[in-house]
């Protein structure tokens, strides 16, 4: 058992957070979300330049091999700096699939171009019918010759509008909420038959609805099993939610942090309004929430890779339910703390907070994870 | 004792829910239920035809255009108009200036400004709170130095409602500055197109710009606009807000938006089948339900103790109208965002004549903003907190 | 619309609040626990002679008439003064079996004498397994010549080890979960085959569990239809809840009273405890729980003689609901703002923590009608 | 950073897992699995089960009995303890006056009395609370006055868990009232068996008798029984209660309950099956496994800390496991409370050999007074107001 970080992990730590300070500012984020884009290229070729988008991807694709804590580490930094880019999309899901399922080739193909910040990924898999399931899938994947032919749409795909690659699930066989028959393709983002009507989200990044009509694809766009994917797709999401958790971590953090100086400075009556008890213990137990969802984060980064599915599943869930039900304490009441000037956009507070609500809704919200963690038996052995 | 409405109640209630479905265009209740804020004009075209039928006003007296009704009768009016739903009437008009003029103004105000409250001529809007003055009103700061015929006033307003819309606003201001906090504050009713007014308007959290601050740069306001007595302006400011808790349960506003919820998650699917028949859904529904069903009672005992009152002193218990009130919108926004899922996730502002196709349905757009935007509830009209020490000093004794 | 109480009603109100301020107050209820008994001789007669034990009986059979407002009144002072008689057992459960399901003849024969004081009753009808399924129901009844021979186990019966006369269900047809073939029987409390082993309830009032073995009751037992009385089963029970969520009203108001007197002056610090905003904030949490728990009590009132029955269970649901939520707060908050004295015997406040406590888990808790309420679609009709 | 055990630690811990499971008495456990409090000689005969395998006190130094073993190793060993579920060592004794004594005493206080608190050969209680001095310790009253070799000693303890039992009291006493507050106390160890001390059970509400009221009535007090200096007693006990904390969210009793709640809800029906099955009791159940999760992992991260910070300074995120743990602890009873459901009604104190058959099983007789004897968990040992306050004071600085 051992909490400390390497001093590699600290240098990272170190290099990110110092990134960040210097150049993504509330002002400057500003300017970023207000560009439309989603992203500014020199925020992303620092990351490249960092080391960051090729963080998990093994040193033959430019890369540096790190693990899930690397990961946390980074997610922390972000969260706590509202960072918009779409390194989820593209390091995290894009990038993780093409790492577990892609075959030598795919790899080389893709990794190293994402890795020196050439290319943008985005998974393209929710539906709209299929809210936190990660089965339902009804976009279609029919063979057509040496190749395949998909219809369908996709929703919510983050980082969708702006992505060169997008990875696409598509069912090759099966009915829409089966296991079985769900593939994975490589589709080019300009590909003919790919429209993409993509949008701002409520927390100051982009996203993006994919109309995909009679798109083809040859043969080695196929991501391993044309039929097998589901599981790869659950491995990745699960190492999505570990880096959401962190990221929320470092946003909750900094909603505490923003909530702590207000109440000191806010003179209300003649004192600051951190001399009301009621307010201190408010405060107080944002703080409570904040550590168990720390500890909650750091369990599933240590979990994200476990070997038994089931204690997996657990864990990752239950990160889930605490890092919301934490992130909705601690949002709901920052604004509440902050008065009035939480409720504008002018403020950053109120960006945290709607970072946060969305963090819960991404890949299932507490309550879909609550029922998960109780299916899987808990997460205390019995 | 009986919680049923009389027969009598029964047939004004029918009569009034056949008037709004009658009356009410179908474009603003559209509108609303499908989570928008109404417009300007839905207000004013609203506020207009109930002007017509003499309904403007309930609560005022009849001489200037009340209607006489009891208290019971009051709250299913209002429970009705929220509920069918339709646009409230603008507060700062007929809730609070227009209690305040035909209270402690002049003959002259009276005449002059209440007609037009009803008829929603003029748009009003409150000018109390200020950067430094939030909870702690009567520490404003904003000046009126008496010159002659004129008041000149200079200082900031903030968290302004609609100002954006407003001919008038009703401020406090300190006409007395040696004067201890609450002494020394006056009631002025100000021309928005008079010079030196400026108004900013701030965005909140949902992408909405419903507050606004007003600077006032050597405003000269004519002394015939003070309400009432110099430096008696707080007396007049806590008689309004007495009457400000009034209805500040919202509770049809929280019924019509369970009505919505059942709908939605009758269409919204979850784990291959309808929402509404996931047993944990239903039970968190029921659950709000049973709160709002207490609220709503508690609400009606509050209403039947109206008439024992001295007008302008309100029930402590008001206190837990707004806490509960305000808790229970929020759980009502929190239940739309269950509906939604992950839905909530596109921001689309929808604006008319827009090129692009919108991406959700009307009412799923309005989901997130409106959980945003709710939080506000518990904030304004006296915070939570502050509504938690009036209960504990004023009825509990603490 | 109208929350006023009728002259009668205040009449009513103010006599039984002065009865118990003159004989009920915390060391007398001390001494009637430690007796063993359950109830005072002298305070069942005080009953009687106020016209309590009669109050919902028709005035032929010595009683008033009166509704579920004057059973409202009485149960929440009852509550306020943390009353252990079986009165709830008598005269709602048992009276209420007999006047709603009794023939004229069985009326005469019983409710006079539980009005005038001299018979109490009790209902002997839940058992291990059922929890809070009425209608799981074991004990059988078995046609035997002209009458009936009952055997089973009947558990938590209130006022059971000290009652006259038993109301027993008993299965005459179908299997052990099935709504229809339960009858009610009344039976002798000393007849041959019933054993009672009473004991004490966590909340200073006794019960006791029953077995019967081989008990045979003429065919003048039968109260109704001796396979169709889950109905009339299920009305007297939410007549009996509609009672308790009085009762715990009473017992809230006298909780949060006792709360706010400690608050002023239990002095720490140098100054009263009730001066902390933190601890004023959570009286004030306590007072909006007890008004909404009030407001609940008001309807399921008003709505346990309603008409629809869907409504109704809604309603009543509805309020244990509320009242088992806030009672569980109210208690809770009241021992924590007690601090030691709290936990402590000697003090009245734990006593009253226990009741409420108990009151949830009476007739179905919080969680039970919770799923109730949600499966009659809810209270507010959309 | 590695969550998991080390592989040493992970064979520390089945040595420790098999030990305890060999060792343990059948009855003792029996006893406390069924909900039971221990009895005095579980508590005694367990102690010096763990004496003669020489991990009577893991904690101390070396030369008084202590094992050397990492934080981390201490942690799983309580942690093992819990969950056997085996007795708590006696508190009073190993983990308050014990260190008190190795680390203020004298070379004679210590000889004489470290190695019996090891063996329980002394049992020991606290007094700390008075009347008048619960949260606000500091204004504690009762007076020791030096007359030649003693001290004499006059007033009022309460909240003493377990004195009934007692052979020793540590007392904080007032030595110098004209000094102010934490100023003027002292530290003093009394033999229980002195003449003029008298102590009255306080019957709690799960109809127990775990605490008492001490009475001094011209208590003489040899000298040589102060620990440390006169009047720096206030010092000793700050040193004291940050080691109290230690262990303080008890996470291994909560996970020991956790597994009953399991093993119970297979048991008991509900709806016509286990209740286990059922959804709603299950979720429940989990939220309240990963809240236990989150608070396990929490309470690592402060054991791994612990090394680096000075002895007898505790980490302030201990109020954090003060205020989760005793949550999680009444959250565990108040799923007992739903397992069992109507029966938790009778009171069945079961009092052996008694003549009645028992209304309940065992298990289930002890679920409502484990319910209510719990709300004191947040209540002692600075109650979780006190907790926050610090966490605002000391780790939010406001």
């Amino acid at each position: 058992m051992d909490f400390d970080l390497t001093d590699e992990q600290r240098l990272l730590k170190d290099s990110v957070e110092k990134m960040l300070a210097d150049a993504y500012d509330f002002e400057a984020r500003k300017r970023i979300v207000a560009s439309g884009q989603g992203f500014s290229p020199e925020i992303w070729a620092s990351f490249a330049e960092l080391g960051l988008l090729g963080l998990p991807f093994a040193e033959e694709h430019g890369g540096f091999g790190a693990g899930p804590v690397e990961t946390m580490i980074v997610m922390e930094a972000f969260g706590g700096a509202l960072v918009v880019e779409p390194y989820l999309a593209t390091v995290i899901l894009g990038g993780g699939l093409v790492r577990h399922a892609g075959s030598p080739a795919q790899q080389s193909a893709i990794l190293p171009a994402v890795a020196a910040g050439e290319r943008r990924l985005a998974f393209a898999h929710a539906e709209r019918q299929a809210r936190y399931d990660l089965f339902d899938v009804e976009t279609a994947a029919r063979r057509d010759g040496d190749g395949w032919t998909i219809n369908g749409r996709k929703g919510l795909v983050l980082g969708g509008d702006t992505a060169d690659t997008l990875v696409v699930s598509a069912r090759t066989a099966g009915a829409s909420r089966d296991r079985h028959g769900i593939g994975l393709f490589v589709v080019d983002a300009d590909a003919p038959g790919v429209a993409r009507r993509g949008y701002p989200t409520q927390d100051g990044a982009r996203a993006a609805e994919i109309t995909l009509e009679n798109v083809r694809v040859e043969a080695g766009a196929v991501l391993g099993d044309p039929a097998g994917a589901l599981p790869v797709i659950e491995r990745v999401v699960e190492e999505a939610i570990a880096a959401l958790c962190a990221e929320a971590v470092g946003a909750m953090e900094s909603a505490l942090a923003s909530t702590v100086e207000y109440l000191k400075t806010r003179q209300q009556f003649g004192t600051p309004i951190g001399a009301f008890q009621a307010l201190q213990h408010r405060a107080a137990d944002m703080l409570v929430a904040l550590e168990q969802a720390r500890s909650m984060a750091l369990f599933a980064t240590m979990m994200a890779g476990a070997a038994d599915p089931r204690e997996r599943r657990a864990a990752i869930s239950g990160a889930k339910v605490q890092v919301g039900r934490s992130a909705r304490f601690i949002g709901q009441q920052a604004i509440q703390l902050h008065g009035g000037v939480g409720m504008t956009m002018e403020f950053r507070i109120g960006h945290v907070f709607k970072r946060l609500t969305m963090i819960d809704t991404l890949f299932g919200d507490a309550d879909h994870h609550l029922a998960l963690a109780a299916e899987a038996g808990g997460l205390i052995n019995a | 004792m009986d919680l049923r409405l009389t027969d009598e109640e029964l047939a004004f209630r029918d009569e009034v829910r056949a008037f709004f479905r009658q009356a009410l265009p179908a474009g603003i209740r559209g509108r609303l239920e499908a989570g928008h804020h109404p417009t300007r004009d839905d207000i004013v075209t609203w506020q207009r035809i109930l002007n017509a039928e003499g309904w403007a006003v309930p609560h005022w007296p009849v001489e200037w255009g009340g209607t006489g009704w009891s208290p019971v009768k009051q709250y299913i009016f209002m429970e009705e108009m929220q509920m069918a739903p339709a646009p409230q009437p603008l507060q700062f008009g007929v809730s609070m200036v227009g209690p305040v003029i035909y209270t402690f103004g002049s003959e002259a105000q009276k005449r002059r400004f209440l007609p037009r409250i009803a008829n929603i001529d003029d748009w009003w809007c409150q000018g109390f709170s200020e950067p430094g003055a939030g909870s702690d009103l009567a520490s404003l700061k904003t000046r009126a130095e008496r010159q002659g015929d004129v008041y000149v006033v200079n200082g900031q307003k903030t968290w302004t409602t609609l100002a954006q819309h407003a001919d008038w606003i009703f401020c406090l201001v300190r006409t007395d500055p040696a004067a201890k906090k609450q002494m020394g504050i006056s009631f002025l009713l100000i021309d928005m197109k008079t010079p030196g007014i400026t108004v900013r308007p701030i965005q909140t959290i949902d992408g909405g710009c419903e507050v606004n601050e007003v600077f006032f740069d050597d405003v000269r306001v004519p002394a015939e606009n003070l309400v009432g007595e110099e430096n008696k302006g707080w007396d007049y400011a806590k008689f309004l807000l007495g009457n400000e808790r009034v209805g500040i349960a919202r509770v049809g506003v929280s019924k019509e938006r369970i009505r919505r919820i059942k709908q939605l998650a009758a269409i919204e699917q979850a784990g291959g089948r309808p929402l509404i028949e996931d047993r944990r859904f239903r039970e968190k529904l029921a659950a709000v339900e049973i709160e709002l069903k207490a609220l709503e009672i508690t609400q009606m005992r509050v209403v039947a103790a109206e008439g024992k009152r001295a007008p302008g002193k309100p029930d402590p218990a008001s206190s837990v109208l707004k806490i509960k009130g305000s808790e229970l919108q929020q759980a009502t926004t929190e239940l739309l965002m269950d509906v939604i899922g992950p839905y909530a996730l596109p921001y689309d502002p929808h604006e008319e004549g827009a090129n692009e196709e919108p991406i959700l349905e009307d009412w799923a757009a309005t989901i997130a903003p409106s959980y945003f935007n709710n939080r506000k509830v518990s904030i304004y009209g006296g915070s939570n907190e502050i509504q938690k020490n009036i209960i504990a000093k004023a009825v509990l004794g603490l």
